[in-house]
């Protein structure tokens, strides 16, 4: 492939978005209001739009015959490069909105500076991208808000969550070599510069909800170089049942 | 009122309908149109929201990136009509909550086909084409039924279901054309949900009950044989389109009335699943009601937090 | 294949035998004991055996190049004919139980008939099995007294439990076409002669157990015919993952 | 009793432990020797509890039935060895129950390799060959300590996690001869379990504590460094029947000390893990833990069904 960089670069991007849209897939129906089944639906469908843009354009990057649909499901686990908080479970709907929180709040700051690529295709995508990402943060501030200032047990519930998730938020700040090279070239976001911006906001956001901000400095990671935790393995099984089983075929 | 106003102003009230004027929330209506249309509403409204169970089931496997965006947008568009019907439904007078509760104790009941399970990928055609396909039968009548924000939730409604009727024929055209292995699986569906989407239309019109001031109010406006009559002549010349086959040797074009005639349906079955007693009556509402009390918390969460910020206002206001 | 009713026959057997052990063996480390990890562990090690015999034969019979693990995790969902009853999830240690409880005495009755099997390998699986199977038999009859017996707790969830799968044992005792080619050739074991029994046992253990004997008589069928309920497609996923993303190698 | 008594009885008590005799649950011994041993023996048999996860974890989706069965057999013997190493430790007077406590309030320590991932099914062969070959390591020795009960469950133990060192290693054989694919998956999981299983072996001698009174005891014979530079002897040539390579830029063999050199472990990391920050600590926590809390009804219930055949029993005796 002539680009590589610039494909491992689009892959680290996208497999957040595929995955993350999956698990907000897995609740569509089970949702604790109908308001809300609607908003995590509409997540996903917008994640997953995202994603579709982004590995088409890979697609064509690649240059054969893979299509984006050979991208999304038929690599093997150690091949995906998502990061690690958003492969987590629905444990309950506290990890959702915690998983989801920690995620926009990143992935708005990130598509900010993306929209200033150099890279034109990527420039647009962030663009159209950057809207419904600020509606997902909005929606999943505000459900940290009620949640942290809700009931006790809803405090009790969404404390434990962002607890658990925060060893899984410094990893978002990690650069993988394609990163480093297309920073170089003016192509991709320097993530090392949101972590700062990224912490005071979060911590912002907790403090309002009358949440106490983690203080653990251990992280997890391993994500971004295909090392997942045991749950991606089930996800994966589901994600590529069809193109498994049935495979070379149109839909 | 004295009867004789009642009376008066019953006879106003079929004078408006029969005008094919609309009756509006703050307009008098008699009891009996009022707890009708809460019926039928509700029922209309559940279905959308199970409705979301059997098609949810795909979401996580759907094939390929561009059907999994399409499916997740049909099954938000359902969430999104059950929406608009309650909010509907609760102009008359009723809560969203006196309804879910109608929906999770079995009081209520809601289209007893999303009480089959989707057993493969095609299942996803099947119900569009099929389900769906019933589905807006039943319902293009019902944009110009005589109850206002009924008729006005139907005309969005129809129009988005008549788009995943055509979007489920569409994934059937794919499968049938496909591999043999695919073109099985759509039959297979086919055989599955031909069936079940015939009952959809309802018992044959000598079972039927309502019917009449149904048909007087327009909430109702062909009889159920005639509806399910409309829906195989329309339904079969489709299926010959893509090459597969109706799963029923009794069916043959009738040159004489025009229409398709059809073999017996089984209705021991129909009133089996109405009864509870479906593949997957206990499942569905097993996710239901176990979505609704992991939900507790969080609904309660979320009006404290309200009542909170309520509280916070007028005190600054003080 | 020469003997197709031979074949299926065997599959209607091994199937139910295949999905059970899979639903076992997704407990160990989970169990509420170690006593019980290890029982379960041990029933789903048990029906693996098992299955390995009757799919070996059957790719014998079948006389192609198709190996054991080719009809154990290659098949399409609707070819798997395993009863419903087997493929209910663990919701939780009384459903666990119950279905277990539920299949054995089933499954032991059937083993006694097989061994009169006119087939000799039939026969002698059966009889190499029914030593395992009478242990299943005991461990979950017992279980099923302790729970029903135990506590106001474990009372409910057990009659939960067991009213929950009631529907699904009828099925048992269905028969497809090559069910009564098989009972016609002295081969296959007539089902249909084990149902009255099958309900004195059950209804006496239960009762033994304190518990009610469900009175519904509606019931729940398909599996034998390759339509299942939701939760089996799910159970693939994870059975044939490995199969499906890395096809025709040796392990 | 008086302190020249005590002092005694020790004295009796290393002269038997220098004779090789074993100490039984009945013989009188130190306090210090019973806690040690309880710290270790539950240490070990937690150890095997939480083992069971990582390779649990690979049981839905083992490849081929063989390897499904093997797989099931091998957890199967860890939960085995766990039970047989909590009834030893019981014999020192303290329950399961308590244990058990230790255990899931993190008092107590497990083997912090389980605090890894399995992400692939190479991970299973992996575990096998290196984590099972480097507990050998550690463990062949303890057939000969000094209390009986642990000696003899070591004996059974040995014997069964050489047969699975031996399983793990062809399963490695397999994939290494295997498709490119295949080959590259062994690499990989070498790759990954190589560095934490020669931690296993434990910190560096200058590091390690109590070292000095367990050689008296028997409950190691040799220093950690030692077990370690005899694992690394013995696997590096295993790895490279099969062609695969030790991710170790500083490996080589030394021609004088007649062992093979190599780099430095980065103990940071070991730390790390040990202290609960490991990648899946937390998750191995919840997993024990919830197990637990979910089977308290099911404990709860034959609790109450042993009292109440009990209270049978003496009725009828009366």
């Amino acid at each position: 492939m002539k680009n590589q960089n610039l494909y491992n670069y689009i892959l680290g991007i996208a497999d957040n978005s595929l995955i993350l849209g999956q698990r907000m897939g897995e609740l569509t129906g089970h949702g604790p209001s109908l308001e809300t089944d609607i908003a995590c639906t509409n997540i996903s469908l917008d994640l997953f739009g995202q994603v579709r843009s982004y590995y088409q354009y890979a697609a064509k990057i690649a240059g054969d015959k893979r299509t984006e649909d050979d991208i999304a499901m038929l690599r093997k686990e150690r091949e995906y490069v998502n990061v690690l908080l958003v492969e987590q479970p629905n444990t309950d709907f506290a990890y959702t909105i915690a998983r989801q929180f920690l995620f926009d709040v990143y992935h708005f700051m990130f598509l900010t500076e993306l929209q200033k690529s150099r890279d034109v295709t990527l420039s647009a995508i962030a663009t159209k991208s950057i809207k419904e990402v600020s509606y997902h943060q909005r929606f999943s501030s505000d459900w940290i808000k009620r949640l942290g200032d809700g009931t006790e047990k809803s405090k009790s519930k969404i404390q434990n969550a962002i607890d658990s998730l925060w060893t899984y938020t410094d990893e978002l700040f990690h650069q993988v070599e394609a990163d480093k090279v297309m920073v170089g070239e003016n192509i991709g976001v320097d993530v090392t510069q949101l972590k700062d911006n990224y912490y005071q906001r979060v911590n912002a956001i907790l403090t309002e909800a009358m949440l106490e901000v983690p203080e653990s400095k251990w992280f997890q990671k391993g994500g971004k170089e295909g090392v997942h935790t045991e749950h991606l393995g089930y996800l994966l099984s589901d994600l590529q049942y069809m193109q498994r089983a049935y495979p070379n075929m149109d839909w | 009122m004295s009867e004789e106003q009642i009376k008066n102003l019953e006879t106003q009230f079929e004078a408006r309908i029969a005008r094919d004027e609309k009756i509006e929330p703050k307009d008098w209506m008699p009891e009996k149109y009022r707890k009708t249309h809460i019926r039928q509403m509700s029922q209309h409204a559940h279905s959308e929201i199970i409705g979301m169970l059997p098609e949810g089931n795909w979401i996580t496997r759907a094939p390929s990136l561009r059907r999994k965006v399409a499916l997740l947008a049909k099954v938000q568009d359902e969430a999104g009509h059950g929406l608009y019907l309650y909010s509907a439904c609760e102009t008359l007078g009723i809560s969203r909550n006196e309804l879910y509760d109608q929906l999770h104790t079995g009081k209520a009941k809601y289209s007893s086909i999303f009480n089959y399970p989707t057993v493969t990928w095609a299942d996803m055609g099947a119900i569009g084409w099929l389900v769906d396909g019933a589905a807006i039968i039943n319902q293009v009548p019902l944009c110009n039924t005589s109850y206002g924000p009924y008729a006005r939730a139907m005309v969005r409604v129809c129009k988005e279901e008549s788009f995943h009727q055509r979007q489920g024929y569409e994934i059937m055209i794919k499968l049938a054309n496909g591999t043999p292995e695919q073109k099985e699986m759509a039959q297979d569906a086919l055989n599955r949900w031909w069936w079940p989407s015939l009952m959809m239309l309802g018992p044959t019109d000598d079972k039927s009950v309502h019917t009449e001031q149904s048909m007087k109010w327009k909430l109702k406006r062909k009889s159920n044989d005639d509806l399910r009559q409309q829906f195989i002549d329309q339904t079969v010349p489709q299926a010959d389109l893509i090459g597969l086959t109706i799963p029923d040797p009794d069916l043959k074009w009738n040159e004489e009335t025009g229409h398709y005639d059809f073999g017996e349906i089984n209705w021991d079955e129909f009133w089996q699943v109405v009864k509870g007693h479906g593949p997957m009556n206990k499942e569905r509402m097993k996710a239901r009601v176990g979505a609704w009390e992991r939900g507790e918390w969080v609904r309660d969460a979320a009006v404290a937090y309200a009542d909170k910020k309520q509280n916070r206002k007028e005190k600054q206001a003080v």
